[in-house]
């Protein structure tokens, strides 16, 4: 029955299960929702630009943190970082697909509706105005009664699953499907950071579920688990957050090193220093990411034992952190560097990501973190380790592996202005907020007095707002120019060294005509020179009739089981007759589940 | 009447001068208002080129020797910057090849794995960096103390969805918004909230403690004001303090002052802060029968309205409204958002939600504007507490 | 129900079966979920204001019933997956109904714990102890359930297909769940019933 | 399809662990019913913890199939416990 499903058109991208076709969508939407954040973030700076503004209302405001926040964490950087390890992984370890085709479709689907439930709430007029961490006793139903943090509660509830389900199903690829000879330390260091970030996520995810579906009972059905008046701890919600919340931040940073790391490697024309060091490294910021959350909570009156704990747990994640940043600078050492877009990209990750990580330093230890906690200097702090670091890594990324995506380079020039207008408006929005934060700015605030001594600050702060949403613009004209009419770009188009560029760009459905053979890390690259080191035509792999590779068949099912869990979600919005939408999505659910088992796959 | 001057965007330009500054800022200043809450122009004086809001003012031992450990931090922070960016830009402008040349004819450079010696060195030295961090670090934590000095006095503050209830136990005095404190003396606040999450924080006396609802969440936070010198303007010095945990769609109107005094001038404040309200004037007197609607949420020390509250604390359900005994010596109204001034408290009593969005106060537009003046006279001029 | 990609089974590194292994990483996953409710409870059990206490309405008997009935139904499952390996088809039917028999019985017990409960006054929002209770012996016993419709339909597809169907893998997997679930119950046995006193 | 690999356990063994894991539940009820007993918790705690964690490894040990695997799940599932208890050790710690 799934045999006869045509192969291109809509139809066979919604019942694609082809890890490349899904990596595509993932980045797609992670795009898509990153324009809803850009905005979001432009009405909030524009609100700041000059002392009491009316240009929003106070609760619009908050409504503008919170789904910024967000949509920039779990719809951009976490997606974006999906459509990476979806797309690539395969590839480079020499996987035909990965372990579980339909359960990849499913966890897109589900992400997509989650997605679409969170933003949602701009359609229904009720924002969540609780923060992007939702601090229990105000998002409770007696302080925030409208639906508005439902949608929170719910559309995050729904995108923890879909990056649930995708984390099992990357953890089991990566340890199951490597191709001959490539051992775990043979493997790309963009694998290792992509199964420590799919550990950090199976372990930390549930944390969250359980805390939201907590949350949910005490909205919708009166219970008072964080409800003072009922024996509640108000701080329970926030322990409970952060001990998915810290190993998250890991999460958001992890494949951007993998990234940064890749990129560095390939154009300095040198391997990646102490590749074992930044393995080791990565798994001690993973393990350590599940013993320091309460960082977050220094002001709650932990007590002097849990902040000494805490913190010393906080400063020693900066070491394994140095020792990649100095191999990172090691990388470059004695290398034959070419500035392309996405080396421009990777060295500015280095450098924002130092500065992000020092200011980091700066509030680990509890009697400094008593001023800055909720000050805008943590504004600025995780700015430049998520928008230096993350995002800066995950547009190199873009760049690095459009020609692998389309066949086609991103335009150099567009690109090259693109990063200085990022990296002038990142560093004129951000750095001002350092002294905001030691001026004594609050969090999260909608407006200010004159006379506080902030507004020059907040003036230059927007204005670099402005020049970032310039570049942001840029981007997505280059994008859709290099689409079409980008310079073409053959298998190996930037000399690499790991096995995606032996594949055509872009590369077949079957991924590997022949099954490759790995000897040592870096093979690729070691294969293109002869024992006299001149260079020699590398193996690329062979083209072969489509029809002999048997592939998985598509399947709409995800999208079926993807819906039903969607509707399970919405029963809380509809009041009284909410409970018959659930079941009724309960009930596509066990339909989908159903048809999935008994389809050929 | 006031000159609300114009609003301050105009003064960075000036100074710095930037065109882009110019050209975007004239784009979009004119949708935003010119100033009209806060911009007093008696409030733009007091904001010298030191912000009230500062952290580093250090005027306490709590907050000296929190900018101690962060004068350290600092400088071990700036250390390690200098180690990473130094290297990263030799490397950068050493081992750049020029655009354009044919890499695939280039021979590689030598391929260089690792070296063990070099990881193993900054592994150690960041470890040895941060110990410089870490010791003082635990030092400062250790010092606040869990429970209250006998000799400090104590101060119960709760925190309300947007203004702040400060209580002294020892004097029997509850108020709102101005926190008044003897020069000198060691303080030990007993933080508390009456709704949702908030954080007292007056940076210039050190660092913020969350206020958490619940009976057993209670948090303390201990420092020795000031010595007297400090205090530079007569009626005592204005530290400014603010909510700094997300509480609500006011969460930013939710500041307070702290009123430093010397010993003496205090302990007047404290026996003349239970003095019932002098009515002099017919007017004032019509105020105070006014007031009998204003009862049901606020109370005034030594009126009615004191054992009603009584009686209503027994019941378990205290008033919603601040205390409001020495509003007329308050500098700030609605918790250091407007000015305390009679058109201010004309508008305010006419339509809270206008200025605090949010704020659960009944509006009182039916009272006609006579009324008004009356219950402003009353309750402006009758409740000033000379010191 | 052929497998998700038997056509193509690459040849795996570590040798476990692409499914086996996925369902021990969902078990890793699930340990996290009922290691926060059970902190969860830990932390809230003696915090509830109103309502019965967890000494006066613990029945220990029936629960102690309910923990043998889980752990044969634990057996059941070995020995019918044993029956599927021997390719015995009586022995793989016959056990795989007395594992849906056991988890019916587990969730009966369960049903009449709840309502006994209820009746008692412990409902779901009397106390923060009550809530805690309910949500983390509820989310266990929807485990059942979904195992016990699991191994229901492992039966339901047995009889249509007929006796020469036999599901190695996918019974094994759905074996590894149930087990993980009667583990769960064992920790909760030992973590709600018996520590009321400690 | 796996087929029937040598170190499988026999039936027998199943039964016999059968009996061992009633026997051991049925001593925990016992403990549980004595009443000045289970009031104690410095001996209660650690034999309940003991008995428990016995019942555990034998179902994941056998029944699981962990003994007869790849050490690689023995270690995915170790660890993951292992996190869970270290993680919320600290919580019930901070907590208090």
């Amino acid at each position: 029955m799934a045999k006869n499903l045509p192969q291109t058109g809509i139809i066979s991208w919604i019942t694609t299960v082809d890890h490349k076709r899904i990596g595509i969508m993932y980045a797609v939407t992670a795009l898509f929702f990153l324009l809803f954040g850009g905005i979001e973030a432009i009405l909030m700076r524009t609100q700041l630009m000059v002392p009491n503004n009316d240009f929003v209302t106070g609760s619009t405001f908050n409504g503008l943190v919170t789904l910024h926040g967000t949509t920039m964490i779990f719809l951009f950087v976490m997606p974006l970082s999906a459509a990476f390890f979806n797309y690539l992984t395969p590839l480079m370890i020499g996987a035909p697909d990965v372990a579980y085709p339909r359960m990849n479709a499913l966890s897109y689907w589900i992400f997509l509706f989650g997605g679409l439930l969170l933003n949602f709430s701009f359609v229904a007029g009720m924002l969540p105005d609780g923060g992007w961490f939702n601090y229990a006793n105000l998002s409770g139903p007696k302080y925030s009664p409208t639906h508005g943090i439902d949608f929170w509660v719910l559309g995050v509830q729904v995108v923890g699953l879909a990056s649930l389900i995708a984390a099992i199903n990357f953890f089991v690829t990566i340890l199951n499907m490597r191709c001959k000879g490539m051992t775990l330390l043979k493997m790309p260091i963009f694998i290792w950071t992509t199964l420590v970030t799919q550990v950090l996520l199976i372990l930390s995810l549930p944390v969250i579920t359980v805390a939201l579906v907590m949350m949910s009972f005490d909205r919708s059905f009166g219970t008072g688990f964080f409800d003072p008046e009922m024996g509640g701890q108000v701080i329970m919600w926030q322990h409970l957050f952060w001990i998915f919340g810290h190993p998250e931040v890991y999460i958001l940073i992890l494949p951007a090193m993998g990234i940064v790391s890749e990129i560095l490697a390939t154009f300095s024309r040198k391997p990646l220093f102490g590749y074992s060091v930044m393995v080791y490294s990565t798994c001690a910021i993973g393990f350590l990411g599940f013993a320091v959350w309460a960082h977050h909570m220094f002001t709650t009156g932990l007590g002097p034992w849990a902040q000494a704990l805490f913190s010393a747990g906080t400063m020693l994640i900066a070491v394994p952190t140095g020792v990649k940043i100095f191999n990172w600078i090691s990388t470059l050492w004695g290398g034959q560097i070419s500035f392309t877009t996405p080396m421009l990209f990777a060295v500015s990750f280095i450098a924002m990501f130092t500065m992000g990580g020092l200011s980091g330093v700066m509030h680990s230890s509890p009697p400094i973190d008593y001023q800055h906690q909720d000050s805008y200097f943590v504004v600025a702090h995780f700015h430049y380790v998520l928008y230096g670091g993350a995002v800066m890594a995950l547009f190199g990324g873009i760049f690095y592996w459009f020609p692998k995506v389309t066949g086609r380079f991103m335009d150099e020039t567009m690109g090259k202005i693109q990063f200085w207008l990022y990296m002038v408006g990142f560093n004129l929005t951000f750095f001002p907020m350092h002294f905001l934060g030691i001026q004594g700015m609050p969090r999260r605030i909608y407006t200010y007095a004159g006379d506080q001594g902030w507004n020059l600050w907040n003036l230059m702060a927007t204005m670099g707002a402005y020049i970032t949403a310039l570049g942001g613009v840029l981007f997505f004209v280059n994008l859709i120019y290099s689409c079409f009419n980008g310079k073409r770009a053959g298998a190996d188009c930037w000399d690499g060294r790991t096995l995606e560029w032996t594949l055509a760009s872009p590369p077949p459905e079957y991924n590997f005509a022949v099954d490759p053979e790995v000897t040592q890390l870096d093979d690729f690259w070691v294969r293109k020179f002869d024992a006299t080191g001149n260079r020699v035509e590398p193996a690329l792999q062979p083209e072969i009739d489509p029809a002999t590779k048997h592939l998985p068949n598509p399947s709409f099912w995800p999208l079926v089981l993807a819906f039903g869990i969607l509707l399970l979600a919405c029963g809380p919005f509809f009041d009284a007759k909410g409970i018959w939408l659930s079941v009724f999505g309960l009930g596509v659910m066990l339909l989908g589940t159903y048809g999935w088992s008994y389809e050929e796959a | 009447m006031e000159i609300l001057k114009k609003s301050t965007w105009r003064d960075p330009l000036q100074r710095l001068g930037l065109g882009w500054m110019a050209f975007s800022t004239s784009v979009f200043a004119e949708g935003s208002k010119q100033a009209k809450a806060f911009d007093e122009v008696e409030y733009q004086l007091r904001a010298t080129l030191e912000s009230p809001m500062n952290t580093i003012a250090g005027l306490t031992e709590w907050a000296r020797g929190i900018n101690h450990v962060y004068g350290i931090t600092t400088l071990v922070v700036t250390l390690v910057f200098l180690a990473v960016s130094i290297p990263l830009i030799m490397a950068i402008v050493k081992f750049r090849v020029p655009e354009g040349t044919d890499l695939k004819q280039l021979k590689p450079p030598k391929q260089v794995h690792g070296n063990v010696q070099l990881e193993f060195v900054w592994a150690v030295i960041p470890v040895i960096l941060l110990l410089f961090i870490a010791v003082p670090t635990w030092e400062a934590i250790f010092e606040q103390p869990e429970e209250a000095p006998e000799d400090a006095l104590v101060v119960k503050v709760i925190g309300h969805q947007w203004w702040w209830e400060f209580q002294y136990p020892k004097y029997g005095i509850t108020t709102a918004n101005e926190l008044h404190l003897p020069a000198e003396t060691p303080v030990f606040f007993e933080l508390t909230s009456a709704d949702v999450i908030h954080s007292f924080w007056i940076p210039k006396m050190g660092g913020k403690k969350d206020c958490l609802p619940g009976k057993d969440a209670m948090n303390s936070m201990f420092f020795v004001t000031p010595a007297a010198s400090e205090i530079k303007t007569l009626g005592g010095e204005y530290f400014q303090g603010q909510c700094a945990e997300l509480c609500g769609s006011s969460h930013a109107l939710m500041r307070f002052d702290t009123v430093l005094h010397t010993r003496e001038e205090f302990g007047r404040w404290t026996q003349v802060h239970n003095q019932p309200p002098q009515v002099t004037s017919a007017l004032q007197e019509k105020g105070q029968e006014l007031f009998a609607q204003c009862a049901v949420c606020h109370t005034l020390a030594g009126t009615p309205s004191e054992e009603q509250e009584k009686s209503m604390l027994a019941l378990g359900t205290p008033k919603q409204g601040p205390n409001l005994s020495n509003l007329g010596s308050r500098k700030m109204l609605g918790a250091g958002t407007r000015w305390n001034n009679q058109r201010n408290f004309i508008e305010w009593v006419k339509n809270p939600q206008s200025i605090k969005p949010g704020a659960t106060m009944t509006a009182f537009g039916h009272l006609s504007e006579e009324e008004l003046l009356a219950l402003s006279a009353y309750l402006m001029q009758s409740t000033v507490k000379k010191i | 129900m052929v497998s998700d990609h038997e056509g193509a089974l690459h040849a795996t590194n570590t040798g476990i079966d692409n499914r086996k292994f996925g369902m021990w990483v969902l078990i890793a996953s699930e340990c996290f979920l009922f290691g926060t409710l059970i902190a969860n409870y830990l932390v809230n059990r003696a915090r509830g204001l109103s309502g019965p206490k967890a000494q006066e309405i613990y029945e220990i008997d029936i629960t102690t019933l309910s923990t043998f009935d889980l752990l044969m139904s634990s057996v059941a499952m070995v020995l019918a997956l044993h029956g599927c390996q021997n390719r015995d088809v009586g022995k793989f039917r016959f056990w795989t109904g007395i594992v849906v028999l056991g988890g019916v019985i587990f969730l009966g017990f369960q049903y009449y714990e709840f309502s006994h409960f209820v009746h008692n006054g412990l409902g779901l929002t009397t106390s923060i102890f009550g809530s805690s209770f309910y949500l983390l012996t509820g989310c266990h016993g929807l485990h059942v359930l979904a195992g016990v419709l699991w191994m229901s339909t492992i039966l339901a597809t047995s009889f249509v297909r007929g006796d020469k169907w036999f599901p190695d893998v996918p019974l094994e997997v759905a074996g590894l769940y149930w087990h993980f679930v009667d583990v769960v119950w064992i920790v909760i046995f030992t973590v709600v019933y018996l520590f009321v006193y400690i | 399809m796996v087929g029937q690999d040598s170190n499988h356990a026999s039936v027998r063994t199943y039964w016999n662990l059968a009996g061992i894991l009633c026997v051991i539940t049925f001593i925990e009820w016992v403990i549980f019913k004595i009443e000045d007993l289970r009031t104690w918790s410095a001996f209660m705690l650690p034999t309940l913890i003991a008995l428990s964690l016995a019942k555990l490894i034998m179902v994941c040990g056998w029944y699981m199939h962990l003994k007869y695997d790849h050490k690689l799940l023995t270690y995915v599932f170790g660890f993951s416990v292992f996190l869970t208890m270290m993680t919320f050790t600290i919580l019930m710690l901070a907590l208090r």
